[in-house]
């Protein structure tokens, strides 16, 4: 495993090299003053100091619009993935740590989606360890961290004054001895500070009883508590849209005249339409059936199927939705 | 390199036939274009396909043909929303893609060795009569005992294959019972619920696996049914219907508890269905 | 170079012709425009009719598809106030249509893409007047790029 | 102005007599949120628990949103019969009770089976502004102080004053009628609308913009567009069964986020809002990515009232403007020959 450091001052130049091999997405400041990661040009002036982007990168692997198919004259064509490098710097470990359960989902090895294959297999993601988690994270008790570097390919930590990067996976490594010239290897002194303040970051999260939630969540299908806790909920898609694991998606056709494309959009199972079928049957007919879904799927089916909840702690439903609703208090409604 | 899953099979529609009298209910005959692409397709019956029309979009429905019938692929399709609104419009010699196959065929390891039971009502026949289909072949016949089959419909109008219904109940390795809720005038055969012909046959439940796929009503009564006649929730196969997108387990449309319709079913035990979420 | 300079070359270089959907009322316009043929009253050939049964039917949102759709201009035509064979079908329409005109051009839609107004059956004249002269204008507007969507 | 603590203690009281006098079967208030700047709808059910209704400056969500579903028939006619429709006391602001009239206008809510308690609002907190204002800081709690501004307590422990005027909902800047129209109870008492004409110097200098740089603004904006519905779900106006936005037989708007789409999404949902925007703002607050979802909506409501001399959710014995018309109705904009 490469450990390596680089002074924080030359950061804007490392992520130039990147771009000598494709595109390079940085965290940087938008005009609304949100950061979030955006393609570098020559003058790249990089964020360090945030929480985390509003959206989750996901989309970078999981478009919000993916052209599955192209349509010529009614005949079906396939379409390819563009081969273009590209390096994601700055996506936090929970994000990063997402992309393992997307994997599961997208790369099952029974079917592989080959759209996500070729977007994930094209894309570098160096995580940056998280120095500021804001009061709805939770990362730790989904078996995340701050500093936990599964799912990216390098994991960055900003120290005071330089960068540790430590390669986790071949293609991290090979990323890094791609810039081997402008890294230098890492100092015990480095590695150490990148431990303490990992450590003083964990220390800010609160955690959140999510351990047996499985279990719980097994006993508490016939709960009142979905009537109760969906009363509130708008049926908007926020909560899946933002999250870093939420992957539902429709497929809908868009074709004039025998030409167009099919293609797939974001969904979310909060829709009422979501599960509608054609003879008006709904097998999910109210906010109550449909909250618990997305409370089940996450935090029971996919730990039976997956081995993990499918969700990794960064909060962003939990800031963004409208009628503030908080899944963490749901999980302690469940009962024990 | 594998292919692409959301890539359809080019089809042609070979053969439109009617099935019912309120003529809503159609079998579309599907030829491949390509010789290779029905190589490749390679199913049982129980399983289904995403139909694909340009610009219309794509839909789920259960294979009703066998893979013993090499040369072609039956979709009995009753007319309900966009898709098959779309699809009831088009006549022979339309293209239109396949995908699939898809999901878990009926249990066909299991049910060698075994009597069958096929129980059905109104359309969801389709995957039965591919069983059917299948169990009759004269490759295949020999594999299975006795085989019970219980079909109802409404009237007798809307019962559909009303020619392999009636090449069946002129065989003797085969007994075929239909009922209709309401008879007519011209209606000799059974008249009443499917349940009602169950109890009054009472089939064995020994060494005997069961089939039923009809709609919700149906499918509640036959379990009770069964149930009193003795048959285990694990000997009680059922098929569900759910909607669907991308038919690889991905989409998350037809999740019901940790299983993927699309990929985990659609056919389940009734033992499987009883430690599922009633989201179906 | 302004916008609609650029537009306009564009339309002289590939000799664009305009094309305008006409949402045309069953009893009045529809009628006028079929007497403006049976009269032989020249008018330019660039509309598209699609008729529909009162212009109360008209939902904006058939106006904004057919200029997703690649429509240049949009025209809708009722009966005159106090015409409307369902009695007031045009004076509920022409509230939607006050407000929606006024939407689009705030929007930043050019007020010429979209036009309303009333042709009775017996008006086949002015039938082809207005279309003269709506098509005048989107012509001279040049093609619609906005909201077009290309499959 | 009646201080906030004072209409608190008066509103878990009135709550909790109706409750108590099964004068009403719910009650829709607030309650503290799992984060600051923010309160979250509370369900109340029994008198015994009116402790947990809160009123603060945080207190923005829109109750209404929840009536028409409230008052929804059963999508299963045969269970109709069953049931009877509740009785529900609710908080409402001003914006928020005009929409309740305009749903007792559009017959979604019946008023006999209301009990409305209203507030004077001075403004409440848009959460995405306070949490900009504090920059890179997060907060840790906020509280009213005596002069009606916020206090966050930030990170390091340190407090930060924010001043309201800077913090609250847009649309409260623009409030017209901050004290409820209409209420069987009031709390507090009225307050004053600060300036009446902040929407039409808006929509005024929107409207002095060129053409273009209107529509190059306009695709700007709603290139954040996710499509993810909060704007129309939060709104209390938006109560169809089956949203035009969301048909397929035919697919009136794409699904995907081609800008086109996104375009027609909100150009129609706009529309769609003309006569019946009750301007809470509540759209433009559950947006996620930050786009002002009322720009269309703000210059219909203008040219309503210019051309029809109505205002939404004012009075409720009067007709909605898309469902009458008057003979003269102006039809300058018609094309002539």
């Amino acid at each position: 495993m490469t450990e390596k450091q680089i002074t924080r001052t030359d950061l804007d130049k490392l992520l130039g090299f990147f771009r000598e091999r494709g595109a390079v997405y940085a965290p940087a400041k938008d005009e609304a003053g949100d950061v979030a990661l955006t393609e570098v040009g020559r003058a790249a002036s990089v964020v360090l100091a945030y929480t985390n982007f509003r959206l989750s990168p996901k989309a970078f692997f999981f478009p919000q619009n993916q052209t599955l198919l192209r349509f010529n004259d009614g005949r079906a064509e396939e379409v390819g993935v563009i081969d273009r490098a590209t390096v994601l710097f700055g996506v936090r470990p929970c994000d990063a740590r997402a992309l393992l359960a997307l994997d599961q989902v997208f790369l099952d090895g029974h079917q592989d989606d080959p759209y996500y294959a070729g977007l994930r297999a094209r894309t570098t993601v160096v995580a940056l360890a998280c120095m500021r988690p804001a009061s709805s994270c939770f990362c730790t008790s989904v078996g995340g961290g701050p500093g936990d570097g599964t799912g990216s390919d390098v994991l960055a930590v900003a120290l005071e004054t330089d960068l540790l990067l430590r390669a986790q996976t071949p293609k991290g490594e090979e990323l890094l001895s791609f810039a081997a010239d402008l890294l230098a290897d890492a100092m015990p002194a480095a590695v150490k500070e990148a431990q303490e303040r990992i450590r003083a970051a964990e220390n800010k999260i609160a955690p959140v009883e999510v351990a047996n939630s499985a279990e719980r969540l097994r006993k508490a299908y016939d709960s009142y508590v979905w009537e109760t806790a969906s009363q509130k909920c708008l049926g908007c898609g926020t909560c899946s849209f933002l999250c870093p694991t939420c992957h539902c998606f429709d497929i809908t056709d868009e074709v004039r005249g025998g030409t167009g494309r099919r293609v797939r959009t974001w969904d979310c199972c909060a829709y009422a339409l979501f599960t509608l079928q054609a003879s008006g049957h709904n097998p999910r007919p109210t906010p109550k059936e449909r909250w618990r879904q997305r409370i089940m799927h996450k935090f029971r089916y996919a730990v039976e199927n997956f081995d993990r909840p499918f969700c990794m702690g960064c909060g962003r439903c939990i800031r963004n939705c409208p009628v503030s609703m908080d899944l963490r208090t749901m999980l302690k409604e469940v009962g024990p | 390199m594998a292919r692409n899953p959301y890539l359809p099979y080019s089809a042609r529609i070979d053969e439109v036939v009617v099935e019912n009298e309120a003529r809503d209910i159609k079998t579309f005959r599907l030829v491949f274009e390509d010789p290779s692409s029905a190589a490749e397709f390679r199913y049982l019956p129980g399983q289904f396909a995403e139909l694909s029309l340009p610009g219309v979009g794509e839909a789920p429905f259960g294979i009703a043909s066998s893979p013993t019938e090499a040369d072609y692929l039956l979709f009995t399709i009753k007319r309900m929303g966009l898709f098959t609104a779309e699809l009831h419009s088009l006549e022979a010699g339309t293209d239109i893609g396949v995908r699939g196959p898809m999901g878990k065929p009926f249990p066909w390891d299991q049910m060698a060795g075994k009597n069958l039971l096929i129980v059905g009502g109104g359309f969801a026949f389709t995957t039965l009569r591919a069983a059917i289909k299948y169990i009759l072949d004269p490759a295949n016949r020999t594999q299975f005992g006795s085989v019970l089959v219980i079909y109802g419909a409404r009237v007798p109008g809307e019962l559909m294959y009303k020619e392999a219904l009636a090449e069946w109940q002129a065989r003797d390795d085969i007994d075929v019972h239909l009922t209709v809720d309401k008879a007519d005038k011209s209606w000799t055969q059974h008249e009443g619920v499917v349940t009602t012909v169950l109890q009054g046959l009472k089939p064995s439940p020994e060494n005997t696996l069961a089939l039923v796929c009809g709609p919700p009503i149906m499918i509640r009564f036959a379990l009770l049914s069964l149930g009193s006649l003795g048959f285990a929730d694990d000997a009680i196969v059922l098929s569900l219907e759910m909607r669907m997108k991308c038919g690889i387990g991905k989409c998350g449309r037809c999740n019901i508890g940790s299983k993927y319709v699309c990929k985990d079913g659609p056919v389940f035990t009734y033992q499987e269905l009883r430690a599922l979420p009633a989201e179906y | 170079m302004s916008e609609s300079q650029a537009a306009q070359e564009t339309a002289l270089e590939t000799s664009w012709e305009p094309k305008i959907v006409a949402f045309l009322c069953n009893w009045c316009s529809y009628a006028g425009a079929d007497l403006a043929g049976v009269s032989r009253i020249q008018y330019p050939h660039n509309i598209r009719i699609i008729r529909v049964p009162c212009s109360g039917r008209i939902n904006p949102v058939f106006l904004l598809r057919a200029l997703q759709d690649g429509a240049d201009g949009v025209l809708v035509s009722g009966c005159h106030p106090g015409d409307c064979h369902y009695i007031s079908g045009n004076l509920v329409a022409r509230r939607k249509f006050a407000l929606f005109k006024e939407l689009l051009q705030y929007a930043g839609i050019e007020p010429e893409r979209v036009q309303f107004t009333w042709v009775s059956a017996s008006e086949g004249g002015r039938f082809a007047a207005i279309v003269e002269k709506v098509v005048e204008e989107v012509r001279k507007i040049g093609p619609n790029r906005k909201l077009v969507k290309v499959p | 102005m009646t201080a906030n603590h004072e209409i608190e203690a008066r509103l878990r009281e009135t709550a909790g007599e109706l409750l108590r006098q099964k004068r009403v079967d719910l009650f829709l208030g607030y309650e503290k949120a799992s984060l600051p700047f923010r309160t979250t709808p509370l369900f109340l059910t029994s008198p015994d628990e009116v402790e947990r209704l809160v009123w603060n400056p945080f207190c923005t969500v829109n109750l209404a949103v929840y009536l028409p579903r409230l008052f929804a028939a059963p999508a299963d006619p045969r269970k109709a019969k069953d049931l009877s429709p509740p009785t529900v006391g609710l908080v409402l602001k001003g914006c928020d009770t005009r929409s309740v009239v305009a749903l007792i206008q559009e017959r979604q809510v019946p008023r006999e089976k209301l009990v409305l308690v209203g507030v004077a609002c001075p403004g409440m907190v848009d959460r995405q502004k306070a949490e900009r204002a504090l920059g890179e800081h997060e907060a840790l709690g906020a509280e009213e102080d005596a002069q009606g501004n916020v206090r966050a307590m930030i990170d390091d422990e340190m407090e930060v004053a924010l001043p309201r005027e800077e913090i609250v909902s847009d649309a409260c800047l623009e409030c017209r009628f901050p004290t409820p129209l209409i209420h069987d109870v009031l709390l507090g008492g009225p307050v004053e609308p600060k300036d009446r004409d902040v929407a039409r110097r808006l929509t005024a200098e929107f409207e002095s913009r060129a053409l273009s740089a209107r529509w190059v603004h306009l695709q700007e904006t709603l290139s954040k567009c996710i499509r993810c519905n909060a704007c129309r779900q939060s709104c209390p106006m938006c109560y169809c069964k089956e949203c035009l936005l969301d048909q397929t037989r035919p697919r009136w708007v794409g699904a995907s986020t081609d800008i086109s789409d996104v375009t027609i999404y909100h150009l129609v949902r706009a529309f769609h809002m003309a006569g019946r925007c009750t301007e809470c703002g509540a759209c433009a607050r559950a947006c996620p990515m930050g786009i002002d979802t009322r720009l269309l909506v703000r210059k219909l409501s203008q040219d309503v009232e210019d051309l029809y001399q109505y205002r939404p959710g004012e009075a409720i014995d009067t007709t909605p403007p898309l469902s009458a018309f008057a003979m003269e109705d102006p039809q300058d904009f018609l094309t002539e020959p």
